[in-house]
């Protein structure tokens, strides 16, 4: 189980810094969403990127339906497109909260991750809510120097979603 | 809930309509704790089937699915012999609820409390220590295990869908839907094995009759639905049908999506949803592959009391609704394709999956909807909801701005309530 | 709630009061969901006036706000006249709660789901697809938009002060208040124009009445206050006084601050909230800018049954009671300043505002006190709170050791709930 | 809660019992407010003895702890004389739950609201201002403090154990628990000074009323408990016995500890919990040092209505009951040693420790099981529980396959409860 | 965007660095608040600080309105005397969790940075609550070679607020 | 109160390498428990470990109970196996999400460190809640070049347990 410790077979210096700048990656990409800048979030993927957000159920039974399933960079900006657009929802506030950011390892050219998510949304007059907690499943690539996720699987335990998720997580 | 909650006259509990009829629906229809437990006394425990399965959730022997009739639990599950058994999901014992996970496998069900056993229909096939030991205590000699399983509904399927009644002489379910629901039903479960993709799981903060009316309101899917409109998938004036079958019950709310995007002048200034200049970039999520015969390329049909068929394009699903007193109830998608889907397919299918469930395009604009309404009728001084759409015709509408369909479900509901 | 939460007898409901009168208030006065749906009835939505805005957060024509009326949300707004209307956020088709945000600007109101259109006044202008599409469908001819507006309140202001009211009969706001409450209300609203300084939103865990109690009750403020007392803000023995209504509904708690910290040997003995020697490093806190044409430097006045008005020195607000149950209220703040204020009196008022809020000196230990009586009545064996002190004397009350404001209050609320 | 919760006649709240007498009880037996409401009214607040403390906890004068006696919080403390006082934790004025931590010492006690001080027996010493400031308001002339202390609950003690009761007549406790239960009472608490090792604090969702029936039921021990059977702790066939005392009320489920683990073949059969081939690293835990004189190594007793004594081998805890509504409770977890305990001793009490409380091998199981009963029944079509191990017996049975000592305990409870 | 990945005008290794010692800065000063060490609350700050917690609602309408509004160490000070002498409220636990820490610039001298926080409170008898969720909008200056606010604005989503609020955040 | 920042006596150097290497081991021992591999959970303490989980109210008052209450690596085992093999209860997914680490000092070869824990709860059809919240007090052992606990006193401010606990924390 030592594999277990250091979460990695990469160098250990090697995988502190990827942690590190991982830990990073994921402040910018809640302050995008926690700030509304949804037209940003597509620019943290790569143009070949997949993403999706899908219920622990289904990742363990590896059904492969996702609440959101984006293949690409076209769907990830249509999916801002209709958020800022055309999308009719109540205001609310959200925070996205990352934590226990692991690094398991490089497999061609890509920093495999996992870290720990919980999204807290508030709506007007209502109180804070655990809207999701759950899991980021990363695969980065670097592009001009800088981390961009080429996967993301969000994998959700609050498998029942109080009413709607609006924005990506 | 209270022994008393179906006690007294409508008039000592105030249920009294309104004069205008089915032009008007009071509020207490969507708030009442007693309208709810007659509801459930009625409706989903009545003589009505609700659906509680796809058999492809369940193909083998042994495959079993926690599902729910109305508020209550049940298990579906698959004998040795491959019929299907629906019964509760409370220990003939003590009660317990005895079946936890989502769904799995198993030769027989163990209650965990006391170890009761149930076969997979069931059936009490085991009471620990029956005769005691050493011939002390146990059950009496005339307990009868086959007196003592757990509640089982009636059981009935088409193509593929599990159906169950709580009342035993509920009508065969070809009556029940009636022709006109039977057809797009028949053409969405074609025939093909379904292949399960997967679920979506949430609750709304709303009556659970809202969503049987949002589905039977073909008026709020070109107003609320800005995404259908601006990327042309509907408009008011596409080719469209809002069917209803002979007792009101069921609706089918069909289109057919339209070779181009060609919204009529008369249309767009009517919708303030319309954007112009905006467009996909990758428009793939709108794309239809014929693959039914049917007219039309939407379908989305609610099945009294408790489901909703899907057919958006090619993505398809079944929905289930699980009331959970006046103020809200949850609501679980089965996502699905067919046997044989190559593999793009199924992607088509998951990426147009983006346009329903809790984080779809139209999905989410639903279910905020409905939170809006249930937060409007729940703390506003007493009031009745408009419904006069298509003036008073009832049933099935032959265009899209009519609420006739909703006045002839609340015809039915109110004779079954006696309100 | 059910309908039938009004119904039965009080005799039947259990609705009882002590023969010693109102030096006795029951539990069930706090805790009855019955003698709540009977408050929100015959208080907040009868002949009484909701204060709903500040006509400072709404300056400008198509400026509007989300407010309650009672526990009933309502839209206050400002049309292109200038005019304030108020009328309920709940949408004459199905009832949606179409005004979502706090506050914002619009030409008219949108409902979501189905787009009917709203003016600034809350009347109908627009029903998409009123005549149905190529001449099918649409509303009945007689359909007169007029007819279906959303139910507007009666509005009235005062001094920027904007209240509303469902009854359409409810007196004139000056006879409402009564010329003690009337005085001390304009000497906070001066006729300087206000300028918003921000909100605060709390819930409470209590039932709303024990806001007006709290602040009919001088008594408290000498004793559960220690940081008033340490730091000389207020004794028992300053000059300070308890004015009350004819009617008993509204108060107005006054006080002046000693020009010394001296505090009557007598006093001290009885207050254990004493404490010698504590100093505060940054006493501007406690600095009063003499800005009002009033002997008190401090007034806190309650205007039954939604407002409370906060001149506290130099911190100025409203507060808002939003009912949600027996057992809960919201409370919004409204903080405020003057237009012309200076950078430094903005900051005095803004460094001041630590005494109250949520998070204030003294507004946390209120908020405390009512939840502990709260949770202290919700769970023992049916008893009744003693109202004694003062003897039986009623209404305004020359000194701080008097529970006459409260027993004068429940004489007017027994009155008007029939108990 | 309101005050109409206990009218109406039984039939016409629906609670008929079934014909099968006490082989079977109805639901709302578990899930009915009004039910629970008539509880709290006969039974906590009744002729009952409330478990609220062990004198260990409060060892010297002006020590006290917020306890319960059913769902009412109260307030234990030991007087300046040694005496120990239970008294409501609601303050006489308006109400206040005053005493707010889990423990602690104090000379008397100070209401927060308006400083009202109550020593420690609850008797009223002193209202600020009393007689007012300079001679105005304050309480009337004929205002006795001793009249208006704190409710005082009637006060009882054995081997350290305290027990309160709202009725003044309730027999003395010997009468109450009878010499069956006293037996294994006294062998607990044999007379040792009691050492205070800490406490579990938890919720259960279910009705109070399974904590008892749990307790009665040692059939549930052989089948739920694996870690009981596979480690050999406890199987059917055991030297045991379940002692119920004349009225039915408590009980006492007693076991001896075999010498060796010896499942014979005919229990293996009849319990799928059996695990063979599994043993412990550190078998330390089942250890059973003898300090009891008692022939048993296991005795659990269910105190009616709220107590239960734990001497689960060397591992020794009272447990408290709070009853929150029908639908759940908490639990209040006491664990003790003796005084003079070698560290050695007291390690083992903790290490046995991880057998119980909400997270022992056997405590989350009970409470896991209790959920799965209460979720199975609120939400089923009305129904009814089976009891008939054991045939019709009532009362003490001398094997571990009955269900004797739970019907005798509803025989009790439908007498007091009128059902 | 590209700033939003880095967060930052500043050399990435002396952002990190400073990311690092902001995250100790962050441990220490909630472990000062969950031991109900009050008194050492003033100390985290400069002489000079600004600290105000207000609702995102009045945050994003420019309100200028606090919560909580102390100018100087004088009124930290005796926001914590009142806390430890004069205030009355119930016994309670809390926890104060910090996460997303960035650095987004150095200005005069001050360093800007960001976190998210959540405020997790409980009540004898009662549950856990999410009291309060929000940012934490921070300048430091370094004194005596360590970090210390100069400002602290502390926005929270949490804009209906159970009760009260007894401790600063 | 200058060591409040430090939060340590050590080089704030090693200090730091300490924190980041402490941070890699929570999020490998959370992610142990959050995919269910129970049998791994001993593997992260040494064979003299001491492991205690008990509420805030018991550690204030030097209550020395445990909710769980474990002596050396079998008792640890012994846990793990009962889980696995005969405990009965409802499935359920977790999530353990760890901040605020902290290393107070080093101490006879063994590291003193703290953080803050949430353990959310999901149960089938049932909303996350904030199983428990509490903190970390650790002390660490190198062995073989890792961590590995000593001594893990887990100290929950959740007094009052929803229902059940049924993993380690
Ligand atoms: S409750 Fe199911 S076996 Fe007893
Ligand atoms: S509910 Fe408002 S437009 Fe239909
Ligand atoms: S409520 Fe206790 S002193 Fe007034
Ligand atoms: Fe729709
Ligand atoms: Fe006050
Ligand atoms: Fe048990």
């Amino acid at each position: 189980m030592r594999e277990d410790f250091a979460g990695t077979k990469l160098d250990p210096a090697e995988a502190r810094a990827l942690r590190l700048e991982i830990e990073e990656f994921h402040a910018a990409y809640c302050a995008a969403l926690d700030e509304g800048r949804i037209a940003d979030w597509p620019g943290f993927f790569t143009e070949d990127a997949v993403y999706r957000i899908t219920g622990r159920d289904n990742a363990d039974a590896g059904l492969p339906v996702g609440l959101i399933y984006c293949e690409g960079g076209g769907m990830l900006r249509d999916r801002a497109l209709a958020i800022e657009k055309t999308a009719m929802f109540a205001p609310r506030f959200l925070l996205h909260a990352v934590s226990n950011v692991r690094v398991l390892g490089l497999s061609e050219g890509t920093v495999e991750a996992q870290a720990t998510y919980l999204v807290l949304q508030t709506l007007v007059d209502e109180p804070t809510t655990i809207h999701q907690a759950g899991r980021y499943f990363d695969r980065f690539a670097r592009v001009a120097g800088r981390l961009l996720l080429r996967e993301r699987q969000c994998v959700y335990d609050t498998v029942l979603i109080d009413n709607s998720l609006v924005l990506p997580v | 809930m209270d022994a008393r909650a179906t006690h007294g006259s409508n008039a000592d509990r105030g249920f009294v309509w309104p004069e205008e009829g089915l032009a008007r629906f009071p509020d207490w229809v969507y708030t009442s704790d007693e309208i709810y437990a007659r509801e459930v006394e009625r409706i989903f425990h009545g003589a009505c089937w609700n659906y509680v399965a796809l058999e492809a959730e369940i193909p083998a022997p042994g495959d079993f699915k926690r599902s729910f009739a109305g508020p209550t639990p049940v298990v579906v599950a698959r004998g040795a012999d491959g019929a299907i058994a629906v019964f509760e999901n409370r220990c003939a014992h003590r009660g317990a609820e005895f079946c936890r996970p989502y769904r799995g496998n198993a030769r027989e069900f163990v209650c965990p409390y006391h170890q009761w056993t149930y076969d997979l229909g069931g059936v009490l096939v085991g009471v620990p220590f029956r005769r005691g030991v050493k011939g002390e205590g146990g059950m009496p000699a005339d307990f009868r295990l086959e007196e003592h399983g757990v509640r089982r509904l009636k059981v009935t399927t088409r193509r593929g869908v599990v159906f169950a009644s709580f009342a035993p002489g509920t009508e065969p379910l070809e009556d029940y839907l009636g022709p006109e629901i039977l057809a797009d039903f028949d053409a969405t479960f074609d025939g093909r094995p379904l292949k399960i993709l997967g679920y979506y799981r949430n609750t709304v903060p709303a009556n659970w009759k809202m969503y049987h009316e949002n589905l039977k309101d073909p008026y709020h899917a070109t107003l609320l639905h800005s995404y259908l409109v601006t990327f042309g998938l509907l408009v008011a004036g596409n080719r469209s049908a809002m069917i209803v079958d002979a007792k009101g019950r069921h609706g089918t709310m069909a289109s057919a999506k339209p070779d181009t995007l060609d919204v009529p002048e008369e249309s767009r200034r009517e919708m303030r949803a319309f954007h112009d200049n905006l467009a996909l970039a990758d428009p793939r999520i709108l794309d239809y592959v014929r693959e039914f015969n049917s007219p039309w390329s939407v379908t989305m049909q609610t099945i009294w009391p408790n489901m909703i068929v899907q057919r958006e394009l090619n993505t398809l699903g079944t929905r289930q609704i699980v009331p959970q007193g006046p103020h809200r109830f949850a609501m679980v998608w089965t996502m699905f394709g067919f046997e044989g889907d190559s593999d793009e397919m199924t992607r088509h299918r998951l990426r147009q999956g983006n346009l329903m469930g809790p984080a779809g395009f139209l999905g989410l604009e639903d279910n905020e909807a409905m939170k809006f309404v249930q937060d409007g009728i729940a703390k506003a001084r007493p009031s009745a909801a408009v419904i006069e759409l298509g003036g008073s015709e009832e049933g099935t509408s032959p265009n899209l701005i009519s609420e006739a369909a909703i006045r002839a479900l609340y015809r039915h509901w109110r004779d079954v309530m006696g309100v």
